[in-house]
């Protein structure tokens, strides 16, 4: 009986695994062919040249080691988890290949059957020991081991979540929990099978304990094949409920990391790049976390997740819901293990709303009587307060004050009113309507001969540097620009000894990766304490214009919750550089609230 | 409706008309518009009431069309009434009842006016003294025509041959009453009834046997308004608010109209003709328009006067239907008939209301 | 029909109770706060197209109250949905999703004023 | 023996005034013309702004009046100047001659019927803000058909020069939104318009309930005075006002009305004035000694004002000048004697 299956190199076992893998692969195939159709033409091009950019191509690698087999960000973010994904992941990985390594040393010519290399131990008997083969043992067993305790801290996981630092986690679907359990039987079962098969086909220190358990004690050897047959029905559940879970986000990833560094945007919803990204969504749950509107328990379902999960299911309702809803902060895409793009994800199906139920054209025609610019001075540095600015007196003031103490000489562009930067339009789901004001105004900037155009608003600061391509002027962020004329030795300031704490406006951290200009800045006018996240991990102030449906009475627990993370370390003062979190913290402030030049300019060195 | 609610507020706004003795003025327009209006009353009144009721060729207008599309100053008018007033008091008499809602607007006003700044008084005095040698004295009472039909409505009443009740069902017809705006609007306290719910012409149409209908629109102004009608730009505007008349009491499928200014009955009547030639809709059974009367047609109607001698002939809306359900009998051969007894020539009729 | 040189003027009183209601139904379903306006005007005092236009949600509130929504839908059209209303808003109401949903709700003319 | 004291009007403020100065140590004798006290009070059904329930304030207070002579169905026929007293004759043959009188003559209810332009008992369905109480508190709702649109009109007699009122009435703003937010709940269905010149909401909760009212009730607020109201052919009422804010004339058909009828001069308050000689206010009320730092006293010796006697109030209001009225009529009464 050995000798035949070792002969055959079949058995019936297989097939629920063959059936699984077959599945899995051609669903993958037709997946990856379906995404690539849908690329728009530029897209795809763009795409396949930078398969062959060297440069790309060792990113890719690169990230697809990090991210899918070691998964460095959860590391750093939480070692337990770290631990789990990659041991699994990682394992998994080494025991496919260390079993095809095997097959290619031993019986290279079974090496066309795609289940031998699974199955290497059902089919081969140990003749004699070697020490390469021990050597194979080892390793085989080694990483079993290791996969076998990320399992464990699986399902500990699964049940304690908050022993693995998670406070809140994703509810699973039914196919999420087939494949989960399937998941967590598939290693058991494979270490019994081999254990089984061990006193024939050999082991290690795993599987050589186990063969003497049950042939001694558990089991008639009889029923090895039953267990060969559990863990080949496991392999072959988990792969074939595969695509329509969370676990497709393994092949996905492979796909999206490529997609990603080859910079794709976001055009439609669900399809081309996005589809890519809702295959590799793992549903983790960070971006529950992440969320500030998580502060209230009925905003949870609001999370990137189920905005995911509602765009597969092709459910219009509640993905518009939380589409509108969404603060567009982007913590939950700066925290998320596969980058996902859930603004631009957001914004796109924004974008498609809009375009297909807004009734009322825009019409901005009332822009062309807009008269030029004045004359601008030697240093050409044009300054744009912009709309939240004006309901903020305090921020254009103290910018100009600040800019007359250095010396800089300026005009205002918007003395009278400005046009609007275009970014809550976009925001919105209005793109073409907010490149006319973006035209508009880069008309008027243009012609304006300006060199600096200096903004104090984080929300304009962020569209003038990414949608308005501006030819020969230099956008800077009031925080870049005081910084560097306090380097450049033109502003004078002196230190007021005051413990400040600087709030990450979204788009000027997330979204422009400004986070150390301000903070150079405040160190020399005070004593910077830091917050209890910060940076990327700054929590939105709640008042954003990124959320359409938000209401003020549910946009209060979100600024308090914001206010909490900011005060951890009793600053004095809290101190943004962005007109609309000033006047959001303003109104439930415990401390002092004020505007990075507001400090400043209370803080100029008289000369 | 409550109708005793009403009847609490008329209990509040009476008057204690005098009985004899009476200065009677015209109006400018009533003249053409209703010639026989002021006829008829003072054969009622006269020879019917047996009432002293003096007129004199010499009066004039008292100048409230003028004043009121701003084409004289305040003065000027005030002083004609002034002269009004010499007429009066050169007659020897102290009651004066105007045909006219707008004079009678105009002289509540000026008498007003004048109680609020003697020195405007004085002043007219000496501007009239200085035109006219006249001098004058305010009347002891000023009324309109209407509060004297009103008055003596029941003694009407007692002469009636007619009542206003459809012959054939038994059933009292159903009136709609329009009051001039300047007959109470500007002093409620001037006139019978108030403001709010005038009972001038109700009482009539009450002692008469008919049913006064109270439709929503029934405060609004005919639709006259000196400078809507008199401006021909305008026009549409006043139509418009006719119109609006109309269409409310529509629902109510009233007989006649009852109306007491000059402008109103005019205005009524004339523009269902232009409302029915432009929307080709009419407000009367059959094809046949709204009658509209003065009260001094239906006084004369009631007390068996001849239709046409009633002047109901010069009206655009055919009075015949009405004449039927009051069981007056009328020969339409007269109709056209001048006074001489000739056939004058019959009018062109026409498209969209019917005019017998 | 005979031609008078004049004609009757279309009446120019609000008629509220002939209002479609359905639609600022639906508009109140979108956004509840819609009926939270106290006419103060701030938000047309700090409009940002309310410097270039005659931009006034104040009046178009009123107006879809008011089933007058046609005289006031082309304001709309200037908004750039900057959100200052809704910052200087002192009940709170979320002026910005009040104008996209009132642009899904209400259609506006063809002709544009 | 404890001094008598007469205290002429048995409302919430005669008789919040009398427990205290009963509980300072006199003998207050309250006199009230109707047949119950109370006052308007006991009419009322629910209060602004949490629509608690009217009966519940006065209940108490009608339970603790021991020690306190009051006659119902009692006027005052004369008051007389005797030395450092008054000598009070009543309707009933008594009289008293006391050292202080407090007037606690309240308010009239404005005639909504004066405003003839609405149409108050003539047309069926124009009720006023004092009925609606009725059929709140007794549950006989007048037999209206179908009522699908109710609206409320603010100011009636009050603001009006030519009402003869020119004050503020203060209390009817704030009571129409709260029975605006009362009928709501009894007909669900029905639009609810308000009618308003201007909204004052004063007083501490008094803009939630406005709040409450646009958001949770859906009540729809006009602003703009009514101006006409007429009957159509069935019966429901046609109203007519401009829509201030939009600057447009209005018109509605309404199968309720409910006119807010504003608090005017007591008729009491000019005989009373003549018989101690004082001369009231402009505006018909009776006019305290400063409307600022001395509420309660009169130019007259002896002689006290509490509650809406001087003018609008709410009952909190109404209250304490009550209770401060005590004070100052016990102050009065322990200075020494000139």
């Amino acid at each position: 009986m050995m000798k035949e299956r070792i002969l055959a190199a079949y058995d019936p076992f297989v097939l629920p695994f063959v059936f699984g893998m077959t599945f899995v692969l051609a669903y993958c195939l037709v997946a990856l062919v379906k995404v690539l159709i849908q690329l728009k033409p530029a897209d795809r091009q763009k795409f396949f040249l930078s398969l062959i950019t060297p440069a790309t191509i060792v990113k890719n690698i690169r990230d697809l080691f990090c991210d899918c087999l070691f998964h460095v960000k959860l590391w750093k973010r939480n070692k337990v988890l770290g631990y789990m994904h990659s041991s699994i992941a990682f394992g998994w990985f080494m025991i496919i290949l260390l079993g095809h390594v095997e097959t290619v040393l031993y019986i290279p010519e079974r090496l066309h059957k795609l289940y031998y290399p699974i199955f290497f131990r059902y089919f081969m008997e140990v003749k004699g020991e070697t020490l390469q083969g021990s050597f194979f043992f080892f390793l085989m067993d080694f990483f079993l081991l290791v996969i076998l305790s990320g399992i464990t801290i699986a399902i500990i996981k699964r049940f304690r979540s908050r022993i693995v630092g998670m406070r809140r986690t994703t509810k699973l679907t039914l196919t999420d929990r087939i494949g989960l359990y399937s998941l967590w039987a598939i290693f058991p079962l494979r270490w019994i099978a081999e254990g089984f098969t061990a006193g024939v086909a050999g082991g290690s220190f795993m599987t050589i304990p186990i063969n003497w358990l049950l042939h001694n004690f558990m089991s008639k050897p009889e029923n090895f094949t039953a267990a060969w047959w559990a863990y080949s029905i496991a392999l072959g559940t988990f792969m074939t409920v595969l695509p329509f879970t969370r676990y497709m986000h393994i092949p996905a990833e492979i796909l999206l990391i490529p997609m990603r560094n080859a910079g794709l945007p976001v055009r439609h919803t669900r399809k081309g790049f996005a589809l890519a990204m809702l295959y590799s969504c793992p549903s983790c749950g960070v971006c529950i976390d992440a969320c500030p509107m998580g502060v209230q328990k009925k905003n949870v379902q609001d999370a990137t997740v189920y905005m995911v999960r509602n765009l597969k299911r092709r459910n219009p309702k509640r993905s518009l819901e939380i589409a509108e809803k969404c603060l567009m902060c982007g913590k939950c895409a700066a925290l998320c293990q596969v980058q996902m793009d859930a603004c631009g994800l957001r914004l796109a199906y924004r974008t498609s709303h809009e375009k297909e139920h807004n009734r009322i054209p825009a019409d901005f025609g009332y822009l062309e009587a807009v008269d030029p610019l004045p004359q601008l001075g030697e240093q050409k540095v044009l300054y744009y307060a912009g709309c939240m600015s004006s309901l903020t007196p305090v921020i254009s003031r103290s910018v100009q004050q600040v800019l007359k103490a250095a010396g800089v000489d300026y005009e205002l562009m918007d003395k009278d009113g400005s046009i609007c930067c275009g970014r809550p339009l976009m925001l919105s789901g209005r793109q073409e309507e907010a490149r006319k004001l973006i035209e508009k105004n880069r008309q008027l900037i243009e012609e304006s001969g300006a060199r600096i155009l200096l903004v104090s608003c984080a929300i304009c600061y962020r569209i003038f540097k990414e949608q308005y391509d501006l030819i020969g002027v230099e956008v800077m962020h009031y925080t870049e620009y005081f910084n560097r004329l306090i380097k450049e030795g033109r502003l004078h300031v002196r230190n007021g000894h005051q413990t400040l704490v600087y709030h990450d406006p979204c788009d000027l951290g997330r979204g422009c990766g400004i986070y150390d200009a301000p903070r150079q800045a405040l160190r020399a006018v005070g004593q910077l304490v830091p917050a209890a996240k910060e940076r990327e991990e700054s929590i939105c102030c709640g008042g954003s214009v990124g959320s359409l449906t938000l209401r003020y009475e549910d946009r209060e627990p979100i600024t308090r919750g914001a206010l909490d993370n900011l005060t951890a370390n009793n600053p004095e003062q809290i101190v943004t550089a962005c007109p609309l979190c000033l006047k959001t913290f303003s109104r439930f402030a415990p401390v002092p609230v004020a505007d990075f030049a507001e400090v400043l300019a209370q803080n100029l060195e008289q000369a | 409706m409550i109708y005793q609610g009403k009847q609490r507020i008329w209990s509040e706004y009476q008057k204690e008309i005098p009985t004899d003795h009476w200065f009677y003025v015209r109006s400018c327009i009533r003249q053409s518009f209703f010639p026989a209006s002021e006829k008829t009353f003072l054969e009622i009144l006269r020879n019917r009431l047996g009432k002293d009721v003096y007129e004199t060729p010499h009066h004039t207008t008292c100048g409230g069309i003028a004043y009121h599309s701003e084409a004289i100053p305040q003065e000027t008018m005030m002083t004609i009434i002034a002269r009004q007033f010499a007429l009066m008091t050169e007659a020897g008499y102290e009651n004066y009842v105007c045909s006219c809602i707008t004079s009678f607007g105009l002289y509540s006003e000026v008498i007003e006016d004048w109680r609020e700044f003697p020195e405007l008084l004085a002043k007219i005095r000496e501007n009239l003294w200085k035109a006219t040698k006249r001098e004058f004295r305010i009347p002891t009472y000023l009324a309109h025509a209407s509060d004297l039909i009103y008055k003596f409505r029941n003694e009407i009443a007692e002469q009636a041959k007619f009542r206003l009740v459809n012959q054939k069902t038994g059933r009292p017809l159903r009136v709609v009453e329009h009051i001039g705006c300047h007959y109470a609007k500007m002093f409620p306290s001037k006139g019978v009834g108030g403001a709010e719910y005038p009972y001038v012409l109700a009482g009539m149409v009450e002692s008469w046997g008919g049913e006064v209908i109270d439709y929503p629109e029934r405060r609004h102004c005919c639709g006259f308004g000196f400078r809507q009608y008199l401006v021909r730009a305008n026009r549409g505007y006043s139509v418009s608010n006719t119109h609006k008349k109309f269409e409310s009491m529509e629902p109510f499928e009233p007989d006649m109209i009852i109306t007491n200014c000059p402008g109103c009955p005019y205005f009524l009547d004339r523009w269902q003709y232009v409302i029915a030639e432009q929307t080709g809709k009419t407000y009367g059974k059959d094809g046949y328009g709204i009658p509209v009367f003065t009260y001094e047609e239906v006084a004369g109607l009631v007390l068996g006067y001849d239709p046409w001698d009633l002047g109901l002939q010069t009206h655009q809306v055919a009075v015949e239907p009405l004449l039927d359900k009051m069981g007056i009998p009328y020969n339409p051969e007269d109709k056209y008939k001048g006074l001489d007894g000739k056939q004058l020539q019959r009018p062109e009729f026409p498209m969209n209301i019917k005019c017998c | 029909m005979i031609d008078f040189g004049y004609g009757l003027t279309p009446s120019a009183t609000l008629k509220i109770e002939k209002v479609d209601n359905p639609l600022f139904a639906e508009l109140h379903r979108l956004e509840p706060d819609v009926t939270k306006c106290i006419a103060c005007g701030s938000c047309t005092a700090s409009c940002s197209a309310g410097v270039f236009t005659e931009m006034s949600l104040r009046r178009v509130i009123l107006s879809l109250q008011r089933g007058r929504e046609k005289e006031t839908l082309p304001m709309l059209q200037h908004c750039m949905l900057c959100g200052k209303c809704q910052l200087v808003c002192p009940r709170g109401i979320n002026t910005r999703h009040l104008i996209l949903s009132i642009g899904k709700v209400y259609k506006m003319e063809d002709k544009a004023l | 023996m404890s001094q008598n004291i007469v205290v002429i009007g048995g409302g919430p403020a005669g008789i919040e005034a009398s427990r205290r100065l009963r509980d300072l140590g006199y003998t207050p004798i309250l006199i009230e013309k109707e047949p119950v006290l109370g006052g308007h009070l006991a009419r009322w059904d629910r209060l602004f702004p949490d629509g608690v329930e009217a009966r519940k304030v006065l209940e108490p207070m009608l339970a603790d009046l021991d020690g306190i002579k009051y006659f119902t169905d009692t006027e005052v026929s004369s008051i007389n100047r005797l030395k450092d007293t008054w000598v009070v004759k009543l309707s009933n043959g008594l009289s008293a001659q006391v050292r202080a009188v407090l007037l606690t003559t309240g308010f009239d209810l404005f005639k909504a019927e004066k405003k003839e332009e609405y149409g108050y008992g003539i047309y069926e369905r124009v009720i006023t803000n004092a009925d609606l109480e009725d059929w709140f508190k007794s549950g006989a709702a007048p037999q209206f058909d179908d009522v699908k649109v109710i609206g409320f009109v603010h100011c009636v007699g009050s603001r009006d020069e030519k009402a003869g009122n020119r004050q503020c009435s203060k209390v009817c703003c704030v009571t129409a939104v709260k029975q605006a937010c009362e009928i709501k709940e009894r007909f669900p269905e029905a639009t609810v318009y308000c009618f308003y010149m201007d909204l004052r909401m004063f007083g501490r909760k008094y803009e939630d309930l406005y709040l409450k009212a646009q958001k949770e009730c859906g009540i729809r607020f006009v602003r703009g005075r009514v101006s006409e109201v007429s009957e159509d052919i069935d019966g429901h009422l046609f109203v007519k006002a401009e829509d201030t804010l939009f600057g447009k004339p209005l018109k509605i058909k309404m199968d309720m009305l409910v006119l807010m009828a504003g608090m005017a001069p007591a008729a009491s308050t000019a005989e009373l004035a003549r018989m101690v000689n004082v001369l009231p206010g402009e505006d018909g009320f009776f006019l305290p000694h400063s409307l600022i730092d001395s509420p309660c006293t009169c130019a007259r010796e002896g002689i006290f004002y509490a509650g809406t006697a001087t003018g609008p109030k709410t009952i909190p209001e109404t209250l304490s000048e009550a209770a401060s009225a005590a004070l100052a009529i016990d102050r009065y009464l322990k200075s020494p004697q000139k």
